[in-house]
């Protein structure tokens, strides 16, 4: 009698209850059932066909997945116990910061007083939002040391390549048509691959055996082709660049320009500044430093700040402060809008909350704190798993592998995903691509030192393990609600939506 | 004092005594001390309490008078009015997705990939293209990546984009042209749609059109799908999603790529973001594919299991090569959609578009009976409609937000000034649009507030 | 150097990734630890000994748990990774009516403007709250059939003893002191608490073969010295007393009122009404019948509503309309207040959006579709567990194990916990108590006819299982978060406090 | 037709195919016709969708002016205006805790067992007592629960009621005095302070008092437990659980039985509902509590494990022999208090209580230095105090409404008229309630409100 749709009703999915799978939204769907409600709204009905030529209309509804509200609600709800998060435990994930994200902020976010306001209304009344925006520019600037910013970007890798084009705005201006940029071999994929949307062509530095830029292979990279450097600092594999003064210098003779990629700004806030640097373009993840949720991936936001000299080609329209009221102020040379709006607002305001929560000495603290957290983690492992390179590190540490996969055969990848099964999220595997069997742990400095020793003798079990019964990492993990992931079939034999997979 | 550390006094001195150092400042030695900031440099104010900074956070909210309670809504240009019930915000904001990162490890991970599966079959039907990705920052920036995959695609670098696309994406258009080299070419609008003939070139990457565009006319899809194929072009089309609850979808039109603004799907107003990147593509560009694409496969126990994957595309391996930079996407925004179309179901999108058209026919028969009214264009339109005011459209806004109406947007503030969408001044031209959440009641109230104004 | 404080940063146990045991919050503390932040109010400090004599001070600081707000965060969010519940699966727990609780009622509730009210605040300001309850008064009688309502009893319990003393109130003005009130030996277990506690004795009348009030003995029970009788209709094994009418008539002859227990009244909704069977006193279950979340066993509601006869005893004071306007009015006769402010305020609010959404043809369908699913489960199940009663039951059905247990030692209590390793709440067992290896399976409305299958498929599952690997029964559930609990011990060695564990 | 069901109109039908019934109508064929119910004969309006209620509801919060947007909360009288983070307000409204039965199968209900365990640790500790429930309904039921549990210990009916316990709880007491025929004694206050000695009876099952007590005043403590011991009654303390910041506990001043009222933990002021009964007892009451308890054991494992225990006392088990009617409770309020209290921790609770004080004795001497507003009593107070106006209390309160302050409440507002807990009239008695919200400029606007107010 009943049709095929399957049963959405029971928790026999969610791992509280075993390791069934939980059919998809379209699978529990019945044509028929309807969860939406709508507003009764007294106008008077027309028919589509009399609003809107028929050659225009769809002649069949576009099926979705219909669910009443009771399983929508179950199915989502088992998904997400199917789910890590930081909430649930330590999320160790190098160059990720996934620090404690304050409710606090969501709130904030969430109230409609900020949420409900439509970006293109009329500018005196959204005086409350652009004074938000303003306030948080300036911090921001005082943070990093810079002159004005942008919000508009909206993530990290959209910061980047905002940047570049600010390079290439400055150049430009200057009629100095540049080629290439320098990135060193450490470096984030994102670096690249905005210097090639940014019109620019890749020069990689490599680095050296103490894991900082080579300052003399620098030196002999650069030219007058060269529009300017992207450098994170602390750089991937979580050391300070201590040249990074000679760098500026040598970057800044033949005339080019310094970007800081602020992936990595939490170990460093209150301590060093990017301007200080010399650095002149700085972007900042605002979901690791300033501690917005991730969300599964996003949404971001990657505020991009300069230095005087950049500021006129910066994106627009900014919110600007003018005698006493805020007003949209584009540039006088701005290269023109990054993103559809004003940039992702909300996530904006969430970290503007989390600076004033904290302000300078509390924001130091978070800086002392999560170096603290890595150092001491990294100490701790040193006869467990060493550390790429044997020198005091920032926020995050690169340990390596390669000892106990020569050993025993156990990969980096093996030791992460036996951590799952562990109650912790896995460290970064195999970044930076310039260490062998890379484990990268960050962390944060929301995590206690109770937390930390857990995570220590976690590994060290683990690493224990590789000796008397590698096979059972190398089938790890088992207590997740999918053992491990089948990622080569994924790719050579592609079901990207329901309707691929054809049930 | 405020903080969110967990250390006690205590515990820092033992850590740092484990690390053999005296000092938290020991532990940045290693930086050259002439760049080390001084105590109090930055000039950033101390921290406060958290009820502290929540007034201060009330004060940017009172002196917006904006918001939902002040204002009923009649704006759009890309950011809608739509419901969004309780049962998505609560659902979209379980502290399971909301704290999670990227899915990386996909055995903790199935929650955010199998909802992004099916985000991904969402976006795959309302664009009617097999192959749609895990999400891009919003329409805007969408459309950009639609153009880099075109330029890759064809090898070309004219880009021809309709003037009916919204203002705002076309200004981002030629932002990160800068960097590709695109070279850009608007194409206006006569009476509304898209005048191809108005352009003189022989090849193009790509042909942009906007369905409905952003001054609310369904355009000439067949023609444009023409001029694609007569210039080689790919045929990329930027729809509002809803529309696509009536409208025929833009694989029906033969898109080679779809990008939208998702905000619609259950995402606030937010004051233009986060909102979400929609991109969509036929079966044979799915090898450049910008930004992540969760795939189905199997885990070592052969039980069903979502990953990400086709990862050879992404900057983390494929570096400079890369189809585009994008890592953080708006995966949120995304989960959030997906639970959205699965409350609204098929009726309820198909109700969202002709509820929201009714209101948007009601109140443009109304409104075009004022004198000094008058329709923009004759072309068909869906849910928003542009008029023709004898008076600046941002006047009348600002009059009748008296009111307590938000009346629409004004096309020059989209524009910016002079523009190949709007033949003559777009200062006097409104932009109006009506959600299926605007009651008669409201549209009443327009009408006459409206009345008022224009005089 | 850590302090003996546990790590609380792993999700280690969370079912996601194991088995291990969450510590207590006390466990996860570290003194010196604090996550609260309050206001800056700009008063000057004072010293508490300069506020308060010595005599009043504690001279230790009262301890309580000392934790960061990350750490607070992790272990309630695991905690509840430990915890059923509707949103994530089917809960067919009898006699509870474990339906979906729609999330519109809690975004009402949670409105300011309802939730940071005074109760206390001057009438003329709450004008909105009394208005609220005045509807949902009139909502209830409508539905119920009844005169007036008092809405102050905070759970059905509360109702009922609110209910046993309108009772002596009426006969008391009466002048007419009467001793007993008859219950029958079905009924659920606060009824004869409360008849004890409204001072009266019960009387238990049997259930005839049918499961319904044998009538001869009742009236056997029945005489001048009874005070009422107490029933739920549909009764606790789910069947309709058909005779109600009659049963009505027999206790009214004596003198004696009907109070009816509204547990079940999710069944009669729009169907028929307690004040047409003929009852004088009914409580509602808010948190049942109108959808308000359980709350893992509160907050509840339990309002009274009663014939125009009882009204004047009714608890005050109840929002009134007057003119107009809303008072607070105490009704003449009063008995008093049952809640030290206007009832579970909040929970009303629920209740009253509840209504409204689904209005008199939505309630009805609610019945409608329960009953529908009761029915179909028990005849599905016909030929796996029977029916204790094999007749159309109501929107619950109580069926018995019996059977199972004979031919395979396999307890009825087995079958509910192996239902646990299925993904579903078990049903109610052992209750009521006149069914031998009772299992009361109400599954509610909102369950789909694919959820009721896949139910009752685990159940011939199960059952099945009795005869091949009995053993596995008894050892079930063996997937959920801790394995069978050991209550005897509990009880055996009172640890009720961290104090207690003495860890 | 809005409704939250799932089954399809064929589902339905195919169900009742199933049941050999032709309709829905079928399934209550065995309800006699007689007092079945004609269709419509309810009036109850029809259903209408979400939206439209949340519009309806959005009527009667714009009636209410008192929400804390609107007014200042100067009042407490049970009911407090403390500080609920976000924090608390996310983790409680978790949708496991939210929608989850009483904990009947622990193997799935570990998540509210271990909370409410905690929670018991924490209203042992507040009390001072050794052993707490899961929670009951307020606190003014949760007095009448420890009269029952000292008439059922004592075999004694007289209950001595200080009149410094909260109005409206002794007004609960005796409407169940109706049923348990107890024997309520009511002990007026003399200057804020019980005055046993006024009371001639030989012996009493119970000697209440309430710590702080509703005017606010700190009770002579040692007094109260002395006279419990000279009648042999049980010494019941209805104590503020904030006060157990600062103050000596229950326990420490000899208690029986503890009773509180849980609301300042975690719970918005919610128009008086739901709250929190607080229960504590001493060890050799256990087997008398009323209500839930929690105890640790462990699994067939050997793991720990949490289950509801004592069961035998319970309603469900002893029937007309139980301790209590009680089945449902308050747990959520319970869970909240329990994070709440985790989010304060050692320190925070002392600093809420502090702060308090703070602020009420601040006020205290700003406004007892107005014209027209005496100190009520000579006795101490902590965060809450009474003083008597030159004028009718109740038109103050209205007349600094206006101001956005709620002055307070009205001690006659509480008792109803008369009341031995005041000497003379209260209806000029004015309760000041004053939190750790409350800022400077807010009692100095208090202060200047009141000034003109009371002229
Ligand atoms: C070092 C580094 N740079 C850049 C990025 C890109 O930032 P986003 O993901 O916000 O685009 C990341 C993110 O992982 C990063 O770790
Ligand atoms: C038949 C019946 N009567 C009364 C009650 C008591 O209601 P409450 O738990 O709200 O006090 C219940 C609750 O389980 C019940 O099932």
């Amino acid at each position: 009698m009943m049709t095929a749709a399957q049963p959405g009703g029971r928790a026999a999915s969610i791992p509280l209850m075993g390791h069934e799978i939980e059919p998809t939204m379209f699978e529990l769907s019945v044509r028929g059932r309807s969860a939406a409600q709508l507003r009764t709204t007294g106008i008077a009905p027309r028919a589509i066909e009399s609003m809107v030529p028929a050659s225009h209309l769809n002649p069949e509804p576009l099926v979705t997945a219909d669910l009443a509200e009771r399983d929508l609600v179950g199915h989502v709800t088992r998904l997400t116990h199917r789910q890590f998060s930081v909430d649930l435990g330590a999320y160790p994930l190098g160059s990720c910061t996934m620090k404690y994200n304050p409710k606090f902020c969501d709130a904030i976010a969430a109230d409609p007083g900020l949420a409900s306001v439509h970006p293109g209304a009329p500018v005196a009344m959204v005086q409350g939002w652009l004074e938000l925006l303003v306030t948080l520019e300036e911090r921001l600037c005082a943070i990093t040391g810079m002159a004005a910013a942008t919000l508009q970007p909206a993530a990290g890798a959209a910061g980047e390549l905002t940047g570049l084009l600010l390079m290439r705005a400055f150049h430009h201006a200057n009629g100095d048509e540049r080629r290439r940029v320098i990135i060193p071999d450490s470096s984030h994929g994102t670096n690249p691959a905005s210097v090639t949307l940014g019109g620019y062509q890749v020069t990689t530095v490599p680095s050296n055996e103490r894991g900082l830029v080579d300052l003399d292979a620098l030196r002999a990279a650069l030219g007058p082709d060269v529009a300017g450097i992207m450098l994170t600092n602390p750089n991937t594999v979580g050391l300070f660049e201590e040249q990074i003064v000679e760098i500026a210098e040598a970057v800044h003779d033949v005339g080019g320009l310094l970007y800081y990629d602020g992936a990595n700004l939490n170990a460093i806030l209150g301590v060093v500044r990017p301007g200080d640097m010399g650095f002149d373009i700085v972007h900042m993840n605002l979901h690791k430093t300033f501690a917005t949720p991730h969300g599964g991936g996003g949404p971001g936001a990657g505020p991009v700040a300069v230095s005087s000299r950049l500021e006129q080609f910066l994106p627009g329209p900014r919110a600007t402060r003018v005698d006493g009221r805020y007003e949209w102020v584009t540039p006088k040379s701005s290269i023109g809008r990054v993103h559809g709006w004003h940039g992702n607002a909300l996530v904006l305001a969430r970290a503007l909350a989390y600076i004033e929560v904290h302000g300078a000495a509390g924001l130091e603290r978070v800086a002392q704190h999560a170096v603290l957290n890595a150092n001491w983690l990294r100490r701790r492992l040193a006869d467990t798993l060493p550390a790429a390179y044997e020198r005091p590190c920032m926020h995050e540490c690169v340990l390596t592998a390669t000892a106990v996969k020569s050993a025993h055969g156990v990969r980096g990848l093996d030791i992460a995903k036996a951590l799952l099964d562990e109650g912790f999220h896995a460290p970064t595997v195999y970044f930076p691509l310039i260490v062998d069997e890379a484990l990268m742990f960050e962390p944060t400095e929301t995590e206690s030192p109770q937390t930390l020793e857990a995570l220590a003798v976690a590994v060290e079990s683990i690493v224990a393990r590789a000796a008397t019964d590698p096979e059972s990492l190398h089938r790890a993990p088992s207590h997740t609600p999918v053992s491990r992931v089948d990622e080569a079939r994924a790719a050579r034999h592609l079901i990207a939506t329901e309707d691929d997979a054809e049930r | 004092m405020a903080d969110y550390l967990p250390h006690t006094d205590d515990e820092v001195e033992a850590m740092l005594t484990f690390l053999g150092l005296q000092s938290l400042d020991d532990l940045f030695a290693h930086i050259p001390a002439a760049i080390r900031l001084a105590a109090g440099a930055t000039g950033l104010p101390e921290g406060r309490f958290e009820p502290d900074v929540a007034d201060q956070f009330a004060q940017f909210t009172r002196a917006n008078r904006a918001s939902a309670g002040q204002l009923v809504c009649f704006a759009g240009g890309g950011a809608y009015d739509h419901e969004v019930p309780n049962v998505v915000k609560s659902l979209a904001s379980r502290s399971e997705f909301v704290t999670a990162y990227t899915p990386y490890q996909p055995e903790v991970a199935q929650g955010v990939l199998q909802a992004l599966f099916e985000y991904q079959t969402l976006v795959s039907r309302l664009s009617g293209l097999p192959v749609a990705n895990a999400s891009l920052y919003d329409g805007a920036t969408a459309l950009v990546e639609a153009l880099n995959l075109a330029g890759g695609s064809t090898g070309r670098t004219t880009m021809l984009v309709s003037a009916g696309v919204h203002p705002h994406w076309r200004a981002v258009v030629r932002t990160f042209a800068q960097g590709t080299g695109h070279e850009v070419v608007e194409v206006p609008l006569v009476d509304g749609v898209t005048d191809w003939s108005s352009v003189d070139v022989d090849e193009a990457a790509a042909v942009v059109v906007a369905y409905p565009n952003y001054l609310g006319v369904l355009e000439d899809m067949a023609g444009a799908r023409a001029h694609a194929t007569r210039l080689g072009g790919l045929f990329v089309v930027a729809g509002d999603p809803v529309a696509a609850g009536v409208l025929r979808t833009a694989g029906d039109w033969g898109a080679d790529v779809y990008v939208g603004e998702g905000q619609p799907f259950g995402t606030a107003l937010s004051f233009g973001g986060p909102y979400l990147g929609l991109f969509a593509v036929a079966a044979e560009h799915v090898r450049r594919l910008p930004g992540r694409i969760v795939g189905e496969t199997l885990d070592t126990n052969g039980r069903r299991a979502f990953v990400t994957t086709l990862r050879a595309r992404e900057q983390d391996i494929r570096r400079e090569k890369a189809t585009s930079n994008v890592c953080t996407n708006q995966t949120l925004m995304a989960v959030t959609a997906a639970i959205q179309l699965g409350w609204l179901g098929t009726a309820g999108l198909r109700q969202v578009a002709v509820a929201s058209a009714t209101g948007a026919h009601a109140l443009f028969d109304a409104v075009t009976a004022i004198e000094g009214v008058e329709p923009l264009v004759s072309a068909p339109f869906l849910r928003e409609f542009a008029v023709r005011l004898a008076r600046p459209a941002d006047e009348v806004i600002a009059t009748m937000a008296a009111d307590g109406i938000l009346a629409g947007l004004s096309a020059s503030s989209l524009t910016g000034g002079p523009d190949p969408s709007v033949e003559d001044d777009p200062s006097s031209v409104l932009l109006v649009a009506v959600t299926e959440r605007r009651t008669q009641l409201e549209l009443d109230a327009y009408v006459e507030s409206l009345r008022k104004a224009v005089r």
